[in-house]
């Protein structure tokens, strides 16, 4: 299997979309001449013209629009956000028409529309810069929320995420694009809605995505190689609709629990892991179910500081030892 | 901007397309006024925006779209729905929320959409549909084809961001949007003037290179000559034009807002009223005589009797069936 | 103690603190010379003037900004969103301007500043006038959110946001303002922060805030007249700093809990409580803590559709008999 | 919108000012030099973007201010953090990281503040900072006091619609704010006119019957002539008005972006160099005979000597402490 890079993933994944369905096209800032803020389209406007690869100017209230107006006429539109900070000035358009269109209209419009674009925290980027509201992207029902950890997931749902028939938010990250990965050749297609178990273990349940699946993972080899304990990792992949049955079932198998996200904690993703899985599995509990999250502050710029507020390893680690009361 | 006149001298030949006018101005006017009734009544729930006194601006400008053009609006939309051919029945039964409403009763009255007529709603966030017309008539462009997109929405609605986001790109892109304003000079309680800067609406599409145009809102034939002005630079050129269509609501902002008192007075209803869209375009029909009194009185019993079909209808109609709550979220 | 409306008791406290502090105003859409989209302003401008009983024009993200920054310099502005659906539009500044200046300036500018108006759902409005975005607001650290469920605590806990150095959400309820209640005489301030247990139990503990209340005491009566259970109603008042302390407490006690809320289940104000609550209590809990929220949809406009949206007495029964076993 | 020619011939009587605004804008470049060594060095994280050919601007306009007026800015905020008084070495501390920053080394490059000379900071969404400095100047009119408020922002943020908002209600309430394009051309890779339908940015101000003026923005003393009229008319008549403010940045968007290649030519870049803000000042300096060789030489070493001196006081700081991730999120 070749190796590529998370960027040339999603890359891939926009170019082969738009040559099958030429109703799929990408909008947003800088996309285009500039081939992404990211470069996540280098070399999409050549390919497929100005027509498909559309520059925007600094509005991103109108363009989401637009979008949404494109896609009730049939389009598919792909909307880059350059990150998802800059999405809050547009989330009207993706909370009150996007997602509730096709229910205001009994059903009659459906909005077959990606937004995507990196999300969270890079490095010292700032307060501003530095957010995952993945969560309240994740309360809306009428949205779905993906956010892949690696390049074959990343290629695989976005390319689901395309060809799905609803809004679907796509959040990618800005330190995951140039990490490397094994993807499929051909037409690598990820469902939707599907949790991957990254690493089998007995002991713990880590669940993590996106950019947090390298923690855990650095994590559970740690802890098992010092401490013996086997952690299994489970990559969210999708957060809504989210994969339940995966995560009970590794949860009735170990028992215990650590839940890792970039965000900030009050009601976050993992808030609501919690929620699900001492509901459906109360009983095979042997320890409350911890989370390690983004401080409850708005990011600092400086390194040390930003470091102290992110998930990390260590952090993951210790919650895992407060689990498994081997502290 | 240019305020054009033309005098639509009034040709016998057209009679069929002035009746259809003033059939569905007619039809409008009775809809709103039931539509009343029944929210007093309790069978409209929420709110209920009404749009009598601007039915000259939903027909005149709907008569000058093709089937294959778009349609935005706001809230305050019974009039365009019924201007665009969706059947009073399917619009009043939304109104109650019953299962045979255009939105199956999900919608209500704010949410009228008719995907079958490009009627893309019925938005409740000011200046919403704004971006939403403009993506309709990106999809035109992006096909090659030759549609419009109509935008309805309030003089109010262009104080607010996604209106300025919009016209820009629309001119940019040179998309074939319609941007109508309904000028009825108030946003709720608030007068034009102690909201925008200058009240020359028309001044705002300068600031876009836009065309703009001034248009007598209360006068169905001005705004029909105006919209196909509009249409004309849209299908050919495929540039967008700004509307400033100068009407007035004779009613309250909602159910809710009483006609006058707090922001208008009783006097500035009344003297409004004498310049009644239906009123005015009858007189002239009749002056004309293109139609005589007696077809007037049957077109008016005709929209009646149609109106109170449709509340028949929607009465009869059943309310949706709960298990429906979890559906339409998701397409498969 | 004088009997008065909810919509009155937050009349009087606006115009206490604007009697108190001349650096207080009120802006908003139809605050003025319309009295309040809903009379909560009624009679304001008469009494304080035009400078400071502000209409603006319909710019939601404009006007919150503005408020900003007459907050930096020292004002205390009053903020009224119509509805909060339409803070969507604003919410940009509310969390990249309103919550962290203070954090990003090292602390140097405080920003005192209250948005307010109702939130949530009212009667067949329809999906994008009924929405409750609390867990939002709650997520982002720099805000405080508050969210009174009688006159009392709306007088008592407006007058201490009013005075507080921080943004604070201060959401209320269309279906509360004409609800009547006691409200203390003189200069009543009740803390942000503290929860306040409404009727004391002891076999569950039903958690609530602003228009759940109801439902949860209406429940509650129910369940002691028909089925013996004694449920304790805590009614939170302030989400965010959230008073863990009094959660903890009760459930100690009771051992068993149901969450009500009126907003979308995934990672709401619920879930969040959730988590606190396994974490605090783990050892206490007898059974899994249940949540009733509104439904996973856009609200639809029927009559019926809607109520069975929303959280009734009804399904606080069902989830209190279902985590005490007495189905 | 007018463009005023005005004959600033120079005035030996002000050779104090004179040296003043050259050293300010020696200070910045010398300062922008050395913060893009830094960041090269991996002493300054995040995105850093300099403000090196725009000098004139902020020296020009912010001389034009009082001690008590306001000042809000993007992130492209270095130069007015300098300009506005801050000591180089909290800005560079700040640029650090470290606890001794202008903003305890929480803010970093975007997100300077000063609230001692009210300077608002350093905001990093396009467009958040214009409603806020309308805030303020809400502010100065509640009080009755006379200062302005100034807010800088770039060309490409002249298209969201927080501009919009913000604009019309600054004109409606005659609000003492200054909007201060620095039109460099770009935003990011963007030229104006890909963005912008119509590209003079004056017209937007007649939108709201607002005054605007074009300004050459490598002219320090036309730029700052241009803003004392601005603060004139917003001292005196609490009028907002909008200042075109013609620039180039020599450098690219940020330190990840090059300064040419993608967007626009080698040639471009060098043939905007020529019109150097500083080169020009000097000659005009020089021809003029108000200060002489050595004098500017002296000044560049003086200011060379002050941005060392920064650096060697950002290396020497230290780093928050640890204990402060939790400080300043809430004030008691
Ligand atoms: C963003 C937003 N803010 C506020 C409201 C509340 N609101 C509903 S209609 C309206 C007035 C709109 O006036 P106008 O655009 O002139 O349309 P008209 O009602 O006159 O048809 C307001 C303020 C809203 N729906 N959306
Ligand atoms: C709302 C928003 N969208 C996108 C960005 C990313 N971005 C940062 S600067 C910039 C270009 C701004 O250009 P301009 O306003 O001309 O200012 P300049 O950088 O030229 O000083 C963009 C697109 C942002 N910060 N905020
Ligand atoms: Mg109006
Ligand atoms: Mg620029």
């Amino acid at each position: 299997m070749p190796i590529l890079t998370y960027r040339d993933a999603l890359n891939d994944a926009l170019r082969e979309e738009m040559e099958r369905d030429p109703d799929v096209f990408l909008m947003g800032e800088e996309v285009a001449e500039y081939d992404g803020a990211y470069k996540v389209s280098r070399g999409l406007l050549e390919e497929f013209g100005d027509k498909r690869i559309v520059d925007t100017p600094i509005t991103e209230l109108g363009f989401t629009g637009i979008g949404v107006g494109a896609a009730m006429a049939g389009l598919r539109p792909v909307i880059e956000f350059m990150t998802f900070n800059f999405a809050l000035l547009a989330i009207d358009q993706i909370v009150n028409s996007a997602a509730k269109i096709s229910y205001m209209s009994g059903g009659q419009f459906r909005i077959p529309i990606v937004f995507r674009g990196p999300s969270g925290a890079a490095l010292q980027l700032g307060s501003q810069h530095s957010q995952a509201f993945d969560s309240w992207y994740a309360n809306v029902p009428g949205l779905k929320v993906v956010a892949p950890a690696t390049p074959a997931d990343a290629k695989g749902l976005l390319k689901s995420s395309i060809r799905d028939n609803n809004p679907v938010v796509f959040l990618e990250g800005e330190m995951l694009y140039n990490t490397k990965g094994e993807v499929p050749d051909g037409d690598h297609l990820v469902p939707i809605g599907r949790a991957d178990i990254k690493r089998e273990g007995s002991d713990v349940t880590i669940v993590c995505y996106a950019k947090t699946l390298a923690p855990a993972l650095k994590a559970a080899d740690t802890l098992a190689s010092d401490s013996g304990i086997s952690a299994e990792v489970i990559d969210l992949r999708t957060i809504r609709p989210l994969d339940t049955e995966a995560l009970v079932a590794s949860v009735r198998k170990t028992n215990r629990c650590v839940i890792v996200e970039e965000g900030w904690p009050f009601s976050g993703i993992g808030a609501q892991l919690v929620d699900t899985i001492q509901r459906e599995a109360f009983d095979h509990l042997d320890a409350p179910l911890l989370r390690v999250t983004g401080a409850d502050v708005p990011m600092p710029y400086n390194k040390k500081l930003e470091r102290a507020a992110k998930p990390t390893p260590q952090k993951v680690i210790e919650a895992v030892k407060q689990v498994t009361y081997s502290t | 901007m240019t305020q054009v006149h033309v005098d639509v001298g009034l040709d016998p030949a057209r009679t069929d397309f002035y009746r259809r006018l003033l059939r569905q101005m007619l039809l409008i006017r009775r809809f709103e006024e039931k539509a009343g009734e029944a929210y007093a009544m309790g069978q409209i729930g929420g709110f209920c925006h009404l749009y009598v006194g601007q039915e000259a601006v939903a027909v005149g400008a709907m008569a000058a779209l093709r089937d294959d053009d778009y349609i935005t609006s706001s809230y305050r939309e019974h009039g365009h729905a019924l201007a665009r051919g969706m059947p009073a029945r399917v619009v009043m039964a939304e109104l109650f929320g019953k299962a045979t409403g255009c939105s199956k009763g999900k919608g209500g009255s704010m949410h009228l959409f008719d995907a079958g007529r490009n009627f893309f709603g019925g938005h409740g966030i000011v200046g919403g549909q704004i971006p939403i017309a403009a993506g309709a008539a990106f999809a035109v462009k992006y096909r090659g084809g030759d549609q419009v997109s109509l935008c309805f929405f309030g003089e109010a609605a262009v104080n607010i961001g996604s209106f300025h986001e919009t016209l820009n790109m629309a001119s940019l892109w040179t998309l074939p949007v319609i941007f109508l304003v309904e000028n009825n000079r108030y946003g709720m309680g608030t007068a034009l003037e102690r909201a925008s800067a200058i009240d020359d609406i028309g001044v705002r599409a300068s600031s876009y290179g836009m065309t703009s145009e001034v248009v007598d809102g209360m006068d169905v034939l001005a705004t029909y000559e105006a919209t196909m002005r509009a249409i004309a630079r849209g299908r050919r050129d495929k540039a967008p034009t700004l509307l400033d269509v100068n009407t007035y609501r004779f009613v309250g902002h909602s159910m809710s807002d009483a006609s006058h008192g707090t922001y208008r007075t009783l006097e500035e209803v009344e003297e409004n009223k004498k310049n009644d869209p239906i009123g005015k375009f009858c007189s002239q029909l009749l002056d004309g005589e293109i139609l005589d009194h007696e077809e007037v009185e049957n077109l008016d019993t005709e929209v009646i009797g149609e109106v109170e079909d449709a509340v028949a209808f929607a009465e009869s109609s059943p309310d949706p069936d709960p298990e429906n709550l979890f559906a339409d979220v998701y397409h498969d």
